[in-house]
Parts: C-alpha cells; structure tokens; sequence
C-alpha cells in the first residue's frame, strides 16, 4: 500500500497526457476527415496511390529494424481483423463480441491441414476462409431472434465454447499445448521465409479486405446494412431482406476473420487457444469502435492504433494495461465517434443541442434489447 | 453423489447470484452491460482485505468499509468515465466499461501486487445437513444473503417512488428529467448501491475461497453477465434463478458430462435458453409498437 | 409571469432562434404558431432547461432560471409537455401518471387528480394497465398529456396537443385547457400547428418564422389577421 | 378491379381485439381512408396488410394473391409500400440516401455483382438514382437533399417518408397521417399531393385525423372504432353519420 | 506489499544487457514477478562487486502477460536489440513455443523454465531449458507414489493448460505402467476456477488412495481445502508448480501432509543456497520459490559466461554448451545433448505451517 500515492501520481499525470493528447489529436482527425470527405476523386486517386506506394517499399525501408517489421505485419493483421469485424458491427449493427472464434477457426484449420495433411497454403487458406464463413452462418442464425446484449452475451458464449472445444478436444488440436511447427507458406515451390514475404502477403490481404469493404459499402448492399442498422422494422417495410443481409454480414466477416487466423498461423509458425480468447475479441472490437465504426479508414486506423501502442507503451511495463483501459475511457469521452468518422460529419450539425432523443433512441435500438 | 452434486451446485449457484445481482440492477437502470461491475466486486474485496489486513479492524467494520469505499468507486466511476458518454452511441458506454475493466484490474495489480493474497479466516465452516443437502456455514450465509438482497432490491425497484424514478431514468432520461427526476443523483444512487452490492459479493467470495487476487473479478463478472442473462436480464429474481440454475448446470455438467467443458456447459444452457426465450427466464419481452 | 428575453440558440451552425422576446402573465393562455421548423420547440426546450441556449434569459417570477437543470425548474412547476410525447414505454398507463406527481406527496389529492385525469380521459382508464410502448398514437398523447395534469403545474408547456388525436378528443382537450385556465387560473404556453384552435383559445399569441417572432397580438386580432389566414390558415 | 381485399380480418394483443373481423376492399385508383377514435386499430390494421403483425384470424389478398403469411419485405416486393405514424426514417442517412433505399427491392445486384462491380449493377445503379432525382423534384425536396434527414422538420420529414415509399413503386400506398403535426396551409399543400401521386397512377389508403382532408380528397371513407367497422361510405355520407358523429367527428365537424 | 518492479534500469552505451521475458501482468503476473526479482538480485551482487571487467550489467523485462500472441512481440523487440546478449524466459510453455523462432533467428540463447517438451525438439539449437520437462517430473512423481508411498489408485485433476496437460499424461502412464491404476481424471482452469467441488466430489466416488494434483499453488491450496470439507480425506501429491510459500498462506491446514515435487529447497544446500535466500529475503521480505531459484541461476550461469567467455551471444551458448556441474543454489547445473538440465527432483512436503524436505527422497 506504501506506493500508493506513487501509483496515484504516475496514473494522473498519464491521465493528464493523455488527455491533452486526444485532443490535439482529435483536431488532426477532424482535418483528415474533412479532407476525405472534401476530396474529389482525382485526388483521392492521387492519395491512394502514394499510401499504397509507401506500404510497398516500407519493408525494404525497415530492413534493419525487424521489430518495426513485425509489429507492422501484426498491425496490417489486425486492421484485417478489425475490417472483418466491421461488417458484422459496422455495417450490419450487431454486437459480435465471438469475432476471435472466427479467427481461431481460421488459424486452426490451416495448423492442422499443413501439419497433419502436407496441404499447399493456399488450399490451406481457402479451406480455413470457408469453414470460417460455415461457422459465421451458424452464428448468424440465433442472431436473428436475439437482439443488443442477448446477442453480445451469446457471442461471447460462442467463442467461448469454441475455444473450449481447442482446448478439451485433445486428439485432434493437441489440447493447450498447442499446435507447434507449422511450416511457412510456399507458393508454386517458392517459400516465404522471411518477414518482408509475410508483409506482402498480409498487405495483399488487407487490400482485398478494404477493396470489399469499399465496394460493398458504396452498393444497394451497404445501403441496405446501414439501413437495417438504423431502423429493422423501417428496412423491412422498404423491401430489405434483412435476415439475408445480417447472416451475409457475419459470412463475410467470419471468412475474412478466418484468412486472417491461416495468415497468423504460418507466421507464427505456432497456434495456442490462449491466442484467441475473449479478450482478444474484445481488442478487435475495441479497434472498430476506436477508429470509427462503420468508416473504413477510421477502422484502419484504429487497429494501427490499439496495436502499435501498446507495443510503443512497453517501456512503461507495469502501467502500460491501466494506460490502455485509460485511452478507451477517455477516447470514448472526448472523442465518441471513433477517430475518424463520417457519419458524424455527414450529421455535422449535431452538438450538445442535437436532436439526440431522436437519433439517440435508433442507437439505442441497434445495440440494446429495448 | 447426485445430491452432493446438487449443493455444491447451489453453493456455487447462489454466489453467482449474488454477484449477478448487483450487475442486473446497474443494467437495469442505465441499460448497461457494465463489464467493470465484475472488478469493483475486487475492489471492494480489496479494500475490505486492506482494512482486516493493514489496519487490523475486525470483520464487520471491515466489511462495512469495502462496501462505502465501493460505492464511493461506484459512483467516481459513474460520475467521471460513464456520465459524459450517456449521450453517445450505446457502444461507446459499453466500451467505456470494458475500458474500466482493463483499468481496474490493472490499478488493483499496481496497488497490492500481482500475486493472490490469502484473506484470513474468519467464519468457521461448520457443516450442516439439510435433507441430503449438505452446507458449510458460509454457503448458507451467502445464500441468504443473496436470496435477502434480491428480495430488497426487487422491492426498492418495483414498489418504491425512487425505483420507479430509476426505471423511468432508464427508458428516458430526457422525459424523467421533464417530470422532475434529478437523473444524476438516480444515476449515482444506482451505482452506489449495485457497487456496494458488489463489494459485498466481493468479500463473501473472497471469504468462502480464503483469497483476494487482481484478476478475480474477471471471470467472475463473466459468470454473472451470464447468470443474470439467463435470468432475464434487468430482473432482479431473474438474477437470482439465473445464478442458481448456472451453478447447478455446472455443478452437474462436470460431474455427468466432463469438468473441461464445464463452463461450455454454461454457455449452451444460456444459449438454448435464450433461442427459446430471446430475453431471458424472467426477461420482459416489451414489443415495440410500430 | 414568465419573461424571454433575447433568446439565441444556435444547432451546430444553424442558427434556429435569433432574439427572441416575449412574456407570459399569470392566468394567461399564450400560443405560438408558425411553419415547420420555426423554432416554436426550441423555445419550450430552452424555457424547460432541455436545450441551453447562447444568449438570452428566461425569467420566471423575477428569477433567472437559465442556469437551473431541468428537474430544478420543473420543480418551480413549470412543466413541459414534449414534442412525440415521451411517455415511458416500459411503465404501464397508471405508473405514468403516477410519475407525473413524482415531486408531489399528498396522497389524497394524487388519487383524486388521477380521477380527473381519468375522467378526462376515459380510454386512459380502460388501459390502465397496458404499457405505454404499445398504445396507440393518441392514447399516448392523451397519457402525455394527463401526466403533465398530474403534477399540478403552475405553468403548463404542451407542444402540438392536438397532434394525432381524433376531433372529438381535441375538442375536449381544449375544453380542459379552458376550464384548467378559468377554473384553476393555470397558465398555458401553448404551440400549436391547429392555429385556427389555438388562437381561439389563446389570450395573447406570436407568429414565429425561421427562429424569429413576426407577429404578434391577442388571439383574436392574429385570427383576423390576412398574413395569418393565408399562411397558416389554409385560406385562399 | 380489386387491388386489396381483406375478409374477416382480425387481431387480439392477448385479451385485447384491436381488429375485429373487418372486411374491407379498396379499388385500384381510388382513394379510400379509414378514419376512428384513437385506439380504434387503424394503425394496426395498417400493421397487417403489410406484414408487421400476423391476423389472428381472416385473408388478405393483393391483386388476388393471398400475402397473410408473408414477411414485410416481400409484401413491399409485391407492391405495397407505407409510411409510419410515428415517422421512422433511416437516422445516419441524407433526405436522398432515404429515398434511395425505397429503390433497394427494385434491384438486384448481389455480392459479387458488388464486388466486381457488373456491368449491371453498375447501370441498374444509375437508373435508380435518377429515379430518386426525379422523386425528389416531384416531391420539391431538392434543397435539403443532402441533408440528414431526422434533423429536419416534421413536416419535411413525412414528406421524405412518402417519397422512401414511393421510390419501391408500389401499387398500392399507405399513409398513417401523413398530416398530422402540419399547419392548416401545409395540410392543404399535403392533399395537393395526395392527389397529385394518385393522378400519376398509384392507389392510395389514409390514415388522417384531418377532416378537412379526409373529406376533401377521399372517394371512400371506412370507420372504425374498438376494431370493427361501423360505417363506410362517400366522405358526405360518413359526414351525417350518427355514430360516427358521437364516436369520433363530435359536435362542430358534424 | 510489492508492486512490482520498475521495468528497465538507464542503460547506456558499453552496458551488458540481458534480458528477462516473462508475464508481469495479467493471470500469471506472480509467477513473473518473483523471476524478475530473483534476476535483479543477481544482477546487483555482480553491479556492487564492480560489474563484469568494468561494465555495469543490465535487465532488461519485456511483459509477455502469458499471452502467446504478445510473447513474439516481446521476443523480436529483444532479438532486434544487439546489445541483448540473452534471454531468461518465457514462464509458460505456449509463450516460449510461440517465440522460440525468433530467439533461434537472432541467434540469442533463451534460458526457459518451461516445461513442456516440444521446446527443446532440436528445431531451435539456442533453446536451454533449466527446468525438467513435464515429462521427467512425470516419471519421477509417479514412481515416487508407487514405489516409496505405496499407492495404487490414483485420482488426477490437472490444470488444462499445455503444463498441467503434459503432466498428466505423462503421470497416468508411467502409473500405469508401473502397476497402478488411474481411477478419474478430471479438470479445471486456471486463473478462473476457483471452485472445485463437483471435480471432488466425483472423484470423492471413485474412492482413490492418491490424489495428484497437476497445478499451481493458488489453486490446489483451494483443492486441498475444498476437499477437506467435501470429506475427500486422501494423500495428495503436487506438482514442482506449487513449491511456494504462498501454498500455506493461501492453503493452511489443508495443505498440511501434501508431498510435491520442487527444483530446489532452501534447507538442501548447495554452496551459495542460504546467502540466496538470506538475501532475497532481506531485500523483498519474502521467500524464494522454485522459480525465483531457477531464474537467479539462470542469471548468474550467463553472468558467468560473459565473464568468460566475454560478452556475446555465441560465447554463451559455448558456455552452456560445455558447463559441467555449474554450482547452482538449486543444485549443479549440466546440460545434455538436447539442451534439457540434468537433474532430478526433490520431494518436499508440508509439514507444522513449513515447507521440509520429505523424509523420504527419490532416487
Ligand atoms: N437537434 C437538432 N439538430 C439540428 N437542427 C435542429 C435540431 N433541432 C431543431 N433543429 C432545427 O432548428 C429549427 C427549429 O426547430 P424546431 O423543432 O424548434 O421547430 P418547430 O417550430 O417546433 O417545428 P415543428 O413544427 O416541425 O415542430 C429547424 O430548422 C430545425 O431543423
Ligand atoms: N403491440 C401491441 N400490444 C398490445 N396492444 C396494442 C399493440 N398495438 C396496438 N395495441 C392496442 O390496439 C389498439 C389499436 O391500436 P392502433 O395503433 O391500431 O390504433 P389507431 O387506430 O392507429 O389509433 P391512433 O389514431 O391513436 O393512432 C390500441 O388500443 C392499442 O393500445
Ligand atoms: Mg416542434
Ligand atoms: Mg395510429
């Protein structure tokens, strides 16, 4: 009890810091906002291209810095994760707090095809995509009865049971131990075998993710989500199938969840079921949320974010978790719609005064059983 | 053994309860599944641990002062982290608490130390019989406890003027503000007493396994979630069934079925209830009218 | 009674309210009429403490109450019946108008007001028990209405009573708001889309466009006014 | 020819009837509303013919097909469209977006068409917008067509509700007062309107408190009070009414 | 009470750095906690004594939280750190499996106390391991129980975790090989069971002369009283995992009478063993467990390489190449072809609130 006072002093100042950090940075998130949504086509083109040119010549860059490298593997890894998420969260507005199941499912196909099979990656990846989306569905099922925190709960329940199932089923995924020696990817007889190899493949990974994000975003498809998300009742009487499109939203999720888990599996050469537990689902979700929900380059951001950070925080050791918990909080204070957010600027008249029993009561409906 | 089964099931069943309880009623008023409730249930463990411990009080005093020192966090919290996100999206109050969560956990490591700490003995356990059913003097004390707690509460909630406040507080707070409710202060009210409910499971809990540790709230802030799920979540008997019948599914489930998939138990029986009943045991299905 | 005095509030960078002024005196009916969007909710919202404003005072007997949170005012028995009602969806019928007297302690009277209410409304009697979500429109409003009735106000807000509600009813209700007036010298502010109705009833009325007062008057003088037959009285 | 016809249709909420057997039947082309005492199951039956709520009893039928049993979505496919009482527009949306969501069952591209952005897609695309354009210029909604919707008016937003419904080209529309909440000038630009979207083909059934609109615009008017019909007839007739008068009109319209 | 230690000392250029990778927070944090004391105090006998050759030696923690995702993190911070010359770490198995790629890559030895037997499966040439494997301990237990405890039916309840798992497999075969019979095998998890009653209660049934408990402290202190009241009146048998004092702290009288397994005792001295442990508990006001031992060993077996062999990372996998009957204060120190320690249990039990030596000693 003696460094109480210590513990106390050192949390305020990080609150302190912290504080004054988010709202510096927020004024940096309003500008790229307004740049986004400002910017004609050509430019956004223009801009397109020069981030794409950087993230390809950024291995060659960070050659000599290999922890920079791998910590930019899990980062691009997670803004998978987190885009795969976003279509269930974000796009269709159920609250899946099982997303690691998904990618555990993934990761474990392909450790068990490769290991036990001698099946080629990419078979390996396909297969663990659509055993991934088969589970989707069935979760997406009950979904349609349950609402706001009945469907969180049963999600959870969900990756629960799932990694239970890892870690009890002990013929078949060698229990907690895990799954060691999972050999590295090869494509048409070449090997990957470096971190610059598996940067490209989890960079190739992302821009098919955020390409169908995008496309489906901007489609009847993604007009539909956010319609459904807003007002079912509403949805339904407009003509919307929206049974149809949640289960789509939690298919593609889990399959683009599962390519992330055969991705890491390969990686890292080792699945554990302690890698995707309910914590782990509730980073991912932390991610979306963070950046801004529904908005694909806030959702980007926000797994850059929550996974360079604590990776930067580690010179702190012990404060670094209490400093994390502290982000959330005051991120969700001062900055309630995620880092960069487009809804909020499309809606940019509302403020302290905004009509927030009206729009306030549809949020409400989409995440609570009311 | 299937009896001795059955009161371990309800030993273990009635302080989920206990615990679910307290987190149904936060939910029930603010609409918030409040993840960090699971780590004030440490905290205040914690604290009355400190006071037995550090400042040698007895037991009942102690007691008393994890619960105050809870409910004073209860309301810190309320005021400073949930408060100024009540007008945004859902989500983001519900990542606000997860954020808590994390926090705490966290806070509690710095402050005591990693380590699981042996909390002194205090209730002799003595062993009665009750038709077959065997009980330790704590197990019956925290099963009245939570049976008296959820009785209480349910009548604060139901029948007094400042439980109908609370639940008008929690479908609209615009509204009940128009109709003279001081929303705040039903706000802290409710936080102050689920935290100190809290508390008081905490340190039960912590009595019947004789140990205090940073990351006990975790799991059992999960299980409560779930207990008060089942239940029906927002209805306090609810809570209280919820939690027993978890204990008793668990309890049986390992025994009959397997002890490694004993918490997968927990979760298909939630499961199953809730794709026939989408709101729970107890829940009310309240309809919206379109 | 009650003074405004320069009211400005602005949503984001819409300017919807630009200096108003305007009072009420004890025992008085007072309407506000005006188009879609003028503003009218807005200038209840900030007498009611829901919506700050950034300039301007709201007097209430010869305090400023500005600065008061909602609760603070109604206590002073100012009471504000919504725009969409607002009626609790998870309390039955009785339980809402019982939280109507939330600040009240008489019992006795509470039963008696009740009655009235239920007098008042008959079908509110017959649904005693349902819950408010599940009503229809106009019983809702009718139960917003009863509940305002219940906490014995001293200054009665209704924004668009009449909404939704069948003919019959609506001449009832302004039949109440009459009596309540004359009989328990209740002071009503008043907005109205039925301006025919309103300004009937209203002793002293303002025409409201796009956050600004253009006209004003007794209700009589606004009913014979040409501006307000062609505009908001559907005359040709 | 008979676009809608129910028979015998009912609906009980546990002990309480809000539709009690009715029968009723609307032509293609007309205008017919139904008009009662608050609580009297308008809404509710609204509520049946498109899907909502199931009757507990009695047929639908659409252009003589029997649509009881089907889901919302699929009887907005077939030609129905509606707006809400209690108005409930899309929040995260402009006043365009909204419209632009009737046209959904209109097309038909799925995921991959999405994704790989067909030709198709592509151009059923283009045709639905300029079909919600050509709503929003009937409508006179150009200048908050970038809006977001529920920051707007009441009024503006029923009228962005009647365009959502109309850009699902049904058949058949239902409005649930769609003036309720307008000013007596705004009323009469609203049965303008009405009048106007059954000049351009559709049929149209009402819902309205608003006497002077109801009796000025519909070719039939239907009554309902506690769930059953009690009268039916031409606006003048239902005017003369007695039960009518008593139960819902009162002294002053009657 | 502690909390914790701070992370990393101010280090600067010229420093010999080695590093400790471990969870200091989250369920395990304990467990990380005490190695990362024991490290530093070797660390600061060998500053006060003047360094190596005149340079100061540092520590370096990198916080796994027992987490197999963050342990390569950690890992690769370490191996793209040249100044690092060695890793003491990870505590849990699946960590070490999970990073061990990364150490081998860099070329940085990796001193782990892990247990589980893939780790040194020759994959990964810099691997050490200063503990048995799950595997040794197994045998050695099961033996004990059979041959010099005489029992024949035993009851398991193990931990599901890559630790308590191998040990129990490992436990029930060579059981059975030896004669005896396994009764029940049940369950549980840990850092979140707390109750273990219908576990007990089942094996309670199943009538059992032993009980072996596959686990750490916390938890089979609660098994032990927990079957107390359950009537379970059975011998019980731990593992090296609940070595500490923390188990009769947390387990008082029921613990009383348990036999388990340990790396190391401060009552069996080894030259260096009771100036260890006066000091660690001078300096943190408690004793030493197992962990504690094996990492101050690991210390001072790479403290002593650099001294050596000077300060790389090539030199001190020679020197543990080679190192014959290091004297450790868990005992000498060798390690075989495989990179595992050569050394055998010892057999403690709980005897008046202590933590003695058994009477009786494996051979
Ligand atoms: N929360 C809000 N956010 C943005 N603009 C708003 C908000 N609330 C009101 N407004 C705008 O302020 C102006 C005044 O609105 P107000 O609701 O006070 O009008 P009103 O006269 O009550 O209209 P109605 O007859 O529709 O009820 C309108 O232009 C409206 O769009
Ligand atoms: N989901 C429901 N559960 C229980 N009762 C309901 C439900 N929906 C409607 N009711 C009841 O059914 C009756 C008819 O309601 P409905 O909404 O159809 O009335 P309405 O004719 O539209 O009235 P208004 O003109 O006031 O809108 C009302 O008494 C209402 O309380
Ligand atoms: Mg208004
Ligand atoms: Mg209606």
């Amino acid at each position: 009890m003696g460094n109480l006072i210590d513990v106390l002093i050192k949390l305020s100042i990080a609150t302190v810091i912290l504080y004054f950090v988010i709202k510096i940075l927020s004024k940096g998130f309003d500008k790229i906002t307004d740049m986004i949504v400002a910017m004609d086509k050509e430019k956004n083109r223009k801009l397109i291209y020069l981030i794409v040119g950087i993230l390809l010549v950024l291995p060659f860059l960070l050659s000599r810095y290999p922890y920079i490298l791998r910590t930019s593997i899990m980062a691009i890894m997670y803004v998978v994760l987190a885009l795969s998420l976003n279509f269930v969260l974000g796009f269709a507005g159920q609250l899946s707090m099982g997303h690691a199941a998904f990618y555990g499912i993934g990761a474990y196909v392909t450790a068990l095809l490769m290991v036990n099979f001698n099946v080629p990656f990419l078979l390996a990846f396909i297969a663990s995509a659509i055993v991934a989306g088969i589970f989707g569905f069935l979760l997406g099922v009950p979904t349609l009865r349950l609402k706001g925190d009945y469907l969180a709960i049963t999600t959870i329940g969900f990756g629960e049971i799932l990694r239970l199932v890892l870690v009890n089923w002990v013929e078949v995924t060698r229990g907690p131990a895990g799954i060691p020696g999972i050999p590295s990817p090869s494509f048409f007889g070449f090997t990957i075998n470096n971190n610059i190899g598996y940067y490209y493949i989890i960079l190739l990974l992302a821009f098919f993710t955020v390409f169908v994000s995008n496309r489906l975003l901007n489609s009847r498809l993604g007009q539909g989500f956010i319609a459904v998300r807003d007002d079912e009742i509403a949805a339904e009487a407009m003509g919307i199938n929206s049974t149809y499109l949640k289960i789509l939203a939690f298919v593609l999720g889990a399959a683009i969840a599962g390519m992330a888990g055969s991705f890491f599996a390969t990686f890292v050469h080792y699945v554990n079921p302690d890698n995707f537990t309910y914590m782990e689902s509730v980073t991912i979700l932390c991610m979306v949320v963070l950046g801004g929900l529904g908005s694909i380059p806030g959702v980007i951001l926000g797994a850059i974010v929550l996974t360079v950070l604590p990776e930067a925080l580690r010179g702190i050791a012990l404060y670094r978790y209490a400093i994390y918990g502290l982000l959330l909080i005051l991120m969700m204070i001062n900055r309630p719609g995620g880092m960069i957010n487009m809804d909020r600027l499309k809606g940019g008249r509302k403020d302290e005064n905004s009509r927030g029993s009206r729009s306030n009561k549809v949020l409400r409906r989409s995440y609570s059983s009311r | 053994m299937f009896l001795e089964q059955l009161s371990n099931g309800i030993a273990l069943g009635s302080l989920y309860a206990l615990t679910a309880v307290g987190y149904t009623m936060v939910y029930g008023i603010i609409r918030l599944i409040n993840f960090a409730h699971g780590d004030i249930y440490m905290m205040g463990a914690f604290f009355t641990y400190t006071a037995i411990v550090y400042f040698n009080l007895p037991l009942v005093p102690s007691f008393i002062i994890g619960m105050a020192c809870a409910a004073l966090l209860g309301v810190l919290i309320a005021k400073f982290a949930y408060t100024p996100v009540f007008k945004a999206p859902k989500i983001n109050l519900f990542l606000c608490a997860i954020g808590m969560a994390i926090f705490l956990e966290n806070f509690a490591m710095l402050l005591w130390g990693p380590e699981t700490q042996s909390f002194p003995t205090i209730i002799q356990n003595q062993i009665y019989t009750f038709g077959g059913l065997k009980f330790t003097k704590l197990q019956a004390v925290i099963l009245l406890i939570s049976i008296f707690l959820a009785l209480v509460l349910s009548y604060i909630v139901k029948k007094t003027k400042i439980g109908r406040a609370m639940r008008c507080a929690s479908q609209d707070m615009v509204a009940a503000r128009l109709m003279g409710i001081n929303t705040n202060k039903i706000v802290f009210i409710t936080f102050a007493l689920g935290s100190a409910l809290g508390a008081a499971a905490g340190t039960l809990v912590a009595m019947y396994y004789k140990a205090v540790y940073p990351m006990m709230g975790f799991s059992a802030g999960l299980k409560a979630f779930v207990a008060a799920v089942i239940g029906g979540i927002g209805s306090i008997t609810g809570a209280m069934f919820g939690g027993l019948i978890m204990g008793v599914v668990e309890s049986l489930g390992a025994a009959y079925i397997s002890s490694g998939y004993r918490d997968a138990i927990a979760f298909i029986i939630l499961i199953i209830i809730l794709l026939f009943k989408p709101t729970g045991l107890f829940g009310k299905t309240v309809k919206e009218k379109v | 009674m009650l003074e405004v005095k320069d009211l400005d509030v602005f949503y984001g960078g819409i300017h919807a309210l630009k200096g108003i002024n305007f009072e009420i005196n004890e025992g008085e009916i007072v309407t506000l009429i005006g188009s879609n969007g003028a503003g009218k909710t807005t200038i209840l919202n900030v007498i009611s403490g829901v919506v700050k404003q950034k300039n301007g005072d709201v007097i209430f007997q010869n305090e400023k109450i500005n600065n008061l949170t909602t609760e603070k005012i109604v206590e002073l028995g100012i009471i504000h019946v919504p725009e969409g009602r607002r009626i609790f969806t998870a309390l039955n019928v009785e339980e809402n108008l019982l939280m109507g007297a939330y600040l009240r302690n008489d019992k006795k009277e509470i039963q008696e007001d009740l009655e009235n209410v239920y007098e008042l409304f008959p079908r509110l009697r017959e649904r005693r028990t349902q819950m408010g979500g599940t009503l229809s429109g106009g019983e809702q409003q009718m139960l917003a209405i009863g509940r305002a009735l219940m906490s014995k106000p001293r200054l009665l807000m209704l924004d668009e009573p009449s909404m939704g509600l069948a003919p019959i009813i609506v001449q009832e209700i302004y039949e109440t708001i009459e009596k309540l007036n004359e009989e328990r010298n209740l002071t009503v502010l008043l907005v109205e889309q039925n301006a025919n109705l309103a300004l009937q009833v209203a002793h002293q009325a303002y025409v409201i466009e796009t956050g600004e007062i253009v006209l004003q008057g007794t209700g009589r003088e606004l009913l014979g006014d040409d501006r307000v037959r062609k505009a908001y009285l559907g005359e040709e | 020819m008979k676009i809608l016809e129910a028979v015998g249709v009912t609906k009980s909420f546990g002990g309480l009837t809000a539709v009690d057997n009715v029968d009723f039947h609307i032509e293609e082309g007309e205008i017919v509303s139904i008009i009662g005492p608050n609580g009297a199951g308008k809404t509710t039956f609204f509520n049946l013919i498109t899907g909502v709520y199931e009757p507990t009893k009695g047929v639908i039928k659409f252009l003589d097909k029997d649509i009881h049993n089907l889901k919302p979505y699929e009887i907005t496919s077939r030609g129905i469209s509606r707006t809400f009482q209690n108005i409930r527009l899309f929040s995260s949306m402009t006043v365009f977006e909204n419209i632009m969501i009737g046209q959904y069952c209109k097309t038909k591209a799925n995921i991959l068409n999405v994704i790989f952005k067909t030709k198709n897609a592509i151009k059923e695309q283009e045709e639905a917008r300029e079909k919600v354009e050509k709503i929003i210029k009937f409508l006179e909604l150009d200048s908050v067509a970038n809006e977001i919707a529920t920051s707007l008016p009441y009024g503006v937003q029923r009228k962005v509700e009647i365009g959502r419904a109309l850009a699902t080209e049904p058949k058949l529309l239902l409005l649930d007062e769609p003036a309720a909440g307008m000013n007596s000038q705004e009323k009469v630009e609203m049965q303008a309107l009405i009048r106007k979207i059954r000049d351009q083909g559709y049929t149209v059934l009402l819902i309205e408190h608003d006497m002077k609109l109801v009796m000025g615009i519909s070719d039939r008017v239907a009554v309902l009070d506690y769930g059953n019909k009690i009268a039916e007839g031409k606006p003048h007739e239902i005017q003369r009414n007695e039960r009518v008068i008593s139960a819902y009109l009162g002294k002053e319209v009657g | 009470s502690s909390g914790g230690s701070e992370n990393t000392n101010a280090s600067s250029d010229g420093d010999i750095v080695i590093a400790h990778a471990g969870p200091m927070t989250g369920d395990s944090a304990q467990f990380g906690d005490m190695k990362n004391k024991a490290i530093q105090l070797a660390i600061d006998e060998v500053n006060e004594k003047g360094g190596i050759n005149g340079k100061k030696v540092v520590l370096l923690t990198g916080d796994d939280t027992s987490n197999p995702k963050e342990a390569p993190n950690v890992a690769q911070k370490f191996a793209q750190d040249d100044r690092v010359l060695a890793v003491i770490g990870h505590w849990n198995s699946s960590c070490t499996l999970a990073a061990r790629g990364i150490y081998n890559a860099a070329g940085i030895p990796l001193l782990a106390d892990s247990v589980n037997k893939a780790l040194t499966d020759g994959t990964t040439p810099t691997a050490y391991r200063i503990s048995l494997t799950d595997t040794t301990q197994a045998q050695s237990l099961a033996k004990y129980a059979y041959e010099k405890l005489g029992k024949r039916r035993a009851a398991i309840l193990y931990t599901a975790n890559d630790f308590g798992t191998g040990l129990m497999e490992d436990f029930g075969k060579a059981f059975e090989e030896l004669g005896g019979e396994i009764v029940a095998t049940e369950t549980y998890f840990e850092g979140q069971s707390k109750d273990f009653s219908p576990q007990l209660t089942k094996i309670k049934g199943t009538n059992p002369d032993l009980l072996f408990i596959a686990g750490y402290y916390v938890e089979t202190a609660l098994i032990a009283q927990q079957s107390k009241e359950l009537g379970l009146d059975v011998q019980m048998l731990g593992t090296e995992g609940i070595s500490s004092e923390e188990l009769i702290k947390l387990g008082g009288d029921a613990v009383e009478g348990i036999i388990f397994a340990g790396f190391f005792h401060p009552d069996i001295e080894y030259p260096g063993t009771r100036e260890f442990v006066e000091a660690f508990r001078e300096r943190y006001g408690k004793d030493p467990d197992t962990y504690a031992a094996l990492a101050y060993d690991s210390a001072k077996l790479i403290l002593a390489a650099i001294e050596q062999n000077g300060a790389s990372r090539e030199g001190i996998m020679k020197f543990l190449d080679e190192v014959e009957d290091f004297p450790g204060v868990a005992g000498p120190i060798s390690f075989d072809e495989n990179h595992d320690v050569v050394r055998n249990i010892v057999v403690l039990t709980v005897k008046d609130g202590k933590i003695v030596p058994a009477a009786e000693q494996a051979d």
